[in-house]
């Protein structure tokens, strides 16, 4: 499958909505908005880019907008596509794809709990990675590891740093 | 008694209400556990009936971290995603860097980058092979393939002075030249490898035991698997002929000859198998690539690493590890971090999606053997 | 780092008893299969045909009732430290920590990560730490050697120690595992609210509606 | 009274026992080292190893599981009692009633032990030993029955009575097939691979002894040495002639296990279900077939 003939294809399905682009090196870029972007995804399934490798999420904080990127990869023509939606940076959310591909849904997953992207559908978005997290979820550019750690894990952060220098050393 | 067809007994308790359910934690702390990772069974008898992935026992905040260190100094940090084959991971960022930057590796870099994934790739392949047999209680097996593994650890050790994280590949080429003498010192190594490998093949592969334990368990069609995302050879093994190495050719590939192998049935026995084969193979594709390496410079000149600056934009880069595709979706906006780094993992699919498949109704004698046929490493779901 | 704590390992004098028994543990350290870290990828090296642990009568056991020793194989995520406190208090005395590689000491590489502990010795007590990243089977083996001479000696009292200063321990492990409030600042899911995702299914387009009640494990 | 008289002999046989089969245990780790190209453990490792579980601290999970463990050992010792060593046992018989009898006990106390932990791996584990029972039982039993019918006795004692005589009078030469069936069954008895489902690490995380600690470790580690002593004594008595001085029994009792343990090192692991219908297949038709020939006029 050429290029040409993709991005004719999707024009004639999406119209304006899908923006493709080539990329070079066998990868294609799609950016289509998240209303259509189910649609494209299934289109795209059925057009021989059965695999799906993963799904990434980009905190795009400047633009105030979360992007997902869906890497499709097709068997056949050996060609990656990326399909790329912005979401709303203040209550990103998206359908779920894992109707599409099962495993799509352990990605999402992954992306609410690190991101904070809602998948509307997906059966279970319970905490997976972090353990009794109660902070920003941890990708987004605004949140700060090093002063979390530095709060988190050190006696001192913690307002339990002995006060004087025998406190220090009581456990011997 | 008349029971239709499939219904047994146990499932009259079942419903009856007679048999409890319990939760067995197989994992993390738990003998057949590859690394540190857990799934809570949900066990009637010795039945499962739903499991639930424990994962992030291994979590790292690698993306997090990426983006807070130079593009260069992130080489240091990226091999320790996957622990027993880092190499792949290495050479998936700088590929993913240098499409950003445009750069062109001289060929030689791209030789010794072959080289240094392939021998990833069989001492990965040892261990996965090990962990197989170590999960069926066959130890002998495991014991003796750790030191043709190590030998491998050896040359590396002598070429990037690193056993386990080699931090080998940088953006633009590799990070030395091959010390004198090294490239056949690797020869020699793959003489004793072939040399030993039927002796394994007698214990493991040619071993009865064996093949009554892993037939008919974990079975996979092709379609199923390319829709659930299995790369590697778990996808060879239900026939079809995918490889990175050929579908998308990187580094020295192009410049030898690659027979990928596959073997059908897509169960655990042809999974094993074809870890065999993908290991014969390596073996020859090494052969070839230290016979046709070249002469010249092993990295392009790119300036000061540390202050590498790359131009805004976004590149995926794949490679074949010897688990499947181990993807770098790289971000830049131009600063000398880089923006976003996002990881593909090749064992996140079997280990959190298939596991809800293919483990109720399977037995619990059988959780270690399909965990280690699927090559599930848990550091690289978690990351 | 100001939390570093100095640890004060010297015990007192040993019975003639004591000094017997102390061999037999010494000969017979049976480690807790866990890999709680990258660390582990050097164990089965150390333990396999080419540098044998078992010639030490060191070997891997399945449980930690059955355990002497606790690897803690490199950095521990706060996930996993739960899971080795556990594991540690379920080990019977005298029971023994080693630390591998970097993380255990001060954090290594993750210092400065979010899910990752810097100090293990805030939380429990380490008889050994093997300082690098990752510890060579030669390192790991000579640090067994060394536990072994301590073992001896009756300096290795890390279960002494936590049992007399359990407050202290689990004053800082209640700390990081048991958080009732954000660390940094409490952050509020939007679609916490259930007339949120309310509105969004309603306005949701039929396809992804019928998939509503699906269950994963079902 | 004649039990405090006997006293002395029952110590003694219990002591050798244990000592026997530690020392099997080092020997047989030792030499599946050496099959693995290491160095291995000492010999006397096995010693080490329970020496230092009796001095470590331990947790019971009830006077159930004291009861079990100590019954287990108890059940085993009074085995060790019956089978003759350098033809004499304590009690003066060798009764092959008694002995199949006894060793069963010792997996019913473990089981009644174990189960009283309330983790499940214990009570899997130990569903799977006394389910390969079935296994392995009714080979050695058509073994032995068809010795019975041979010798016309069911006394030990008399069978290794009736093998002296030199080696060509070993049953081993006699009744061949008996003894492959009986070396198969061996391999369950003992637990080795590919029968050693029982415990099992990477599935069941070592079965019965998953909650085991400290003391009662050190009592399981007693019970597989006494479990090693009477079986592979059984195997001497039954099929290589006994012997006429210690060492000798000795020499063949590690002969017996060292090649159990030679299997064991090239095997894998076999399913439960699998095990048993393998043991029913090889060693239950060989130990048919056996008796066929002996009721044959053989």
């Amino acid at each position: 499958m050429t290029p040409e003939r993709f991005s004719r294809q999707l024009e004639q399905f999406f119209g304006a909505d899908a923006r493709f682009a080539d990329k070079g090196g066998a990868q294609w870029e799609v950016r289509i908005p998240r209303d259509r972007c189910l649609p494209l995804l299934s289109f795209c399934r059925d057009h021989s880019f059965v695999h799906l490798a993963f799904v990434s999420a980009i905190d795009w904080i400047a633009e105030d907008e979360i992007e997902l990127v869906y890497h499709l990869w097709s068997y056949e023509h050996r060609v990656h596509v990326l399909v790329k939606t912005r979401l709303e940076r203040e209550k990103p959310w998206m359908f779920t794809a894992f109707r599409l591909w099962g495993h799509a849904q352990a990605y999402e997953q992954e992306i609410h709990e690190m991101m904070g992207v809602y998948f509307l559908g997906n059966p279970d978005l319970s905490s997976l990675f972090l353990h009794n997290w109660k902070d920003r979820p941890p990708l987004r550019k605004d949140f700060d590891s090093r002063a979390y750690s530095l709060k988190a894990y050190t006696l001192s952060g913690l307002g339990l740093a002995p006060e004087d220098e025998e406190d220090a050393n009581v456990p011997s | 008694m008349y029971l239709p067809d499939g219904y047994t007994t146990l499932d009259k308790l079942r419903e009856a209400g007679e048999m409890a359910e319990y939760d067995l934690f197989f994992g993390p702390n738990h003998p057949g556990m590859h690394g540190n990772f857990g799934y809570v069974l949900t066990m009637i008898g010795t039945e499962i009936v739903r499991v639930r992935p424990n994962a992030g026992l291994l979590h790292r905040g690698f993306e997090k971290a990426m983006e807070g260190k130079a593009w260069a100094a992130n080489v240091s940090l990226i091999p320790r995603v996957c622990v027993p084959d880092p190499d792949p991971n290495e050479v998936a960022y700088c590929q993913a860097v240098e499409k950003l930057l445009g750069c062109e590796v001289p060929i030689r870099g791209r030789f010794m980058r072959s080289i240094t994934l392939e021998l990833s790739r069989l001492g990965s392949l040892y261990m996965g092979m090990g962990g197989l047999a170590g999960a069926l209680g066959h130890y002998s097996t495991m014991y003796l393939m750790m030191i043709e593994r190590d030998m491998i650890l050896d040359r590396f050790e002598a070429l990037t002075g690193a056993r386990i994280y080699h931090i080998y590949n940088v953006p633009g080429g590799v990070r030395n030249d091959t010390p004198v003498g090294w490239l056949d010192s690797v020869s020699g190594l793959l003489d004793h490898i072939e040399a030993q490998m039927p002796e394994y093949d007698r214990l493991l592969y040619e071993n009865h035991v064996v093949w009554d334990r892993l037939s008919g368990m974990g079975p996979i069609t092709a379609e199923e698997a390319m829709a659930s995302g299995i790369t590697g050879p778990a996808l060879r093994a239900t026939g079809v002929k995918a490889d990175i190495r050929v579908d998308a050719p990187y580094a020295a590939y192009p410049e030898v000859e690659v027979n990928i192998p596959t073997s059908g049935g897509g169960d655990a026995l042809a999974r094993a198998v074809q870890v065999r084969l993908d290991f014969a193979e390596s073996v020859r594709i090494l052969r070839q690539l230290i016979a046709r390496i070249p002469a010249g410079p092993v990295h392009a000149d790119l300036g000061n690493l540390a202050k590498l600056k790359v131009p805004a934009g976004d590149a995926y880069s794949k490679v074949e590890s010897s688990k499947g595709e181990f993807g770098y979706y790289v971000i830049s906006d131009g600063g000398e971090k880089p923006y976003r780094v996002s990881v593909r993992g090749p064992s996140l699919p079997a280990g959190l999606y298939l596991c809800h498949q293919h483990l109720p109704g399977m037995k619990i004698d059988d959780v270690a053997a399909w965990m280690a046929s699927f090559a599930i490493c848990p550091p690289d779901i978690d990351r | 780092m100001e939390d570093a704590v100095l640890f004060n390992l010297r015990d007192e004098r040993q019975s003639a008893w004591e000094s017997v028994l102390n061999y037999f543990r010494k000969r017979s350290m049976w480690m807790l299969y866990y890999c709680t870290g990258c660390g582990a990828i050097e164990l089965p090296p150390s333990m396999t045909s080419r540098y044998d642990m078992e010639r030490f009568g060191m070997g891997p056991m399945a449980t930690p009732r059955q355990a002497d020793l606790l690897l803690i194989t490199g950095y521990l995520s706060v996930k996993t430290l739960k899971r080795v406190i556990y594991s540690y208090e379920q080990m019977q005395e005298p029971k023994y920590v080693v630390g591998f590689g970097s993380c255990p000491i001060n954090g290594g590489i993750y210092w400065d990560s979010y899910p990752v502990i810097n100090h293990l010795e805030l939380f429990m007590p380490v008889d050994m730490s093997i300082a690098g990243c990752m510890p060579r089977p030669q390192a790991v083996l000579d640090a067994f050697q060394k536990l072994m001479a301590e073992i001896q000696d009756g300096h290795a009292v890390g279960y002494k120690r936590y049992r007399k200063h359990y407050d202290w321990y689990k004053r800082n492990q209640d700390a990081v595992l048991a958080r009732t409030e954000a660390v940094l600042e409490p952050w509020e899911d939007p679609f916490s609210d259930p007339a949120l995702v309310e509105s969004l299914w309603n306005d949701a387009p039929e396809e992804i509606k019928e998939n509503r009640e699906v269950r994963h494990d079902a | 009274m004649r039990f405090l008289h006997m006293l002395p002999q029952l110590l003694g046989v219990s002591f050798l026992a244990m000592a026997i089969g530690l020392l099997l245990m080092g020997l047989g780790r030792q030499f599946t080292a050496r099959l693995q190209r290491r160095v291995g453990p000492p010999f006397y490792q096995a010693y080490i190893d329970v020496l230092k579980c009796f001095s470590k601290g331990s947790i019971t999970h009830g006077f159930v599981m004291d009861l079990g463990s100590i019954m287990s050992l108890a059940g085993l010792l009074a085995t060790a009692y019956y089978v003759p060593f350098v033809q004499w046992t304590a009690t003066g018989s060798g009764s092959l009633v008694i002995i199949l009898y006894m060793m069963t006990i010792g997996y019913l106390g473990m089981a009644m032990g174990v189960s009283a932990s309330g983790n499940p791996q214990a009570p899997l584990g130990i569903s799977r030993a006394l389910a390969l029972m079935f296994g392995y039982k009714i080979p050695l039993v058509m073994v032995i029955l068809a010795m019975i019918l041979v010798t016309g006795t069911s006394d030990l004692l008399n069978i290794v009575n009736a093998q002296q005589g030199g080696p060509s009078h070993w049953f081993l030469l006699k009744f061949p097939i008996g003894f492959l069936a009986v070396e198969i069954a061996f391999q369950g008895m003992i637990g080795e691979r590919p029968y050693d489902m029982m415990i099992a690490p990477a599935e069941i995380a070592s079965g019965p002894m998953v909650e085991l600690s400290g003391k009662y470790l050190g009592l399981a580690f007693l019970l597989h040495s006494v479990q090693l002593y009477v079986e592979t004594a059984l195997i001497v008595n039954l099929f290589l002639g006994g012997a006429a001085n210690p060492a000798t029994f000795f020499g063949k009792q590690v002969v017996v296990y060292l090649t159990s343990m030679a299997v064991n090192a090239v095997m894998a692991r076999y399913r439960i279900e699998q095990g048993i219908a393998h043991l029913w297949k090889w060693a239950g038709s060989l130990a048919f077939i056996q008796l066929l020939t002996i009721k044959g006029g053989f």
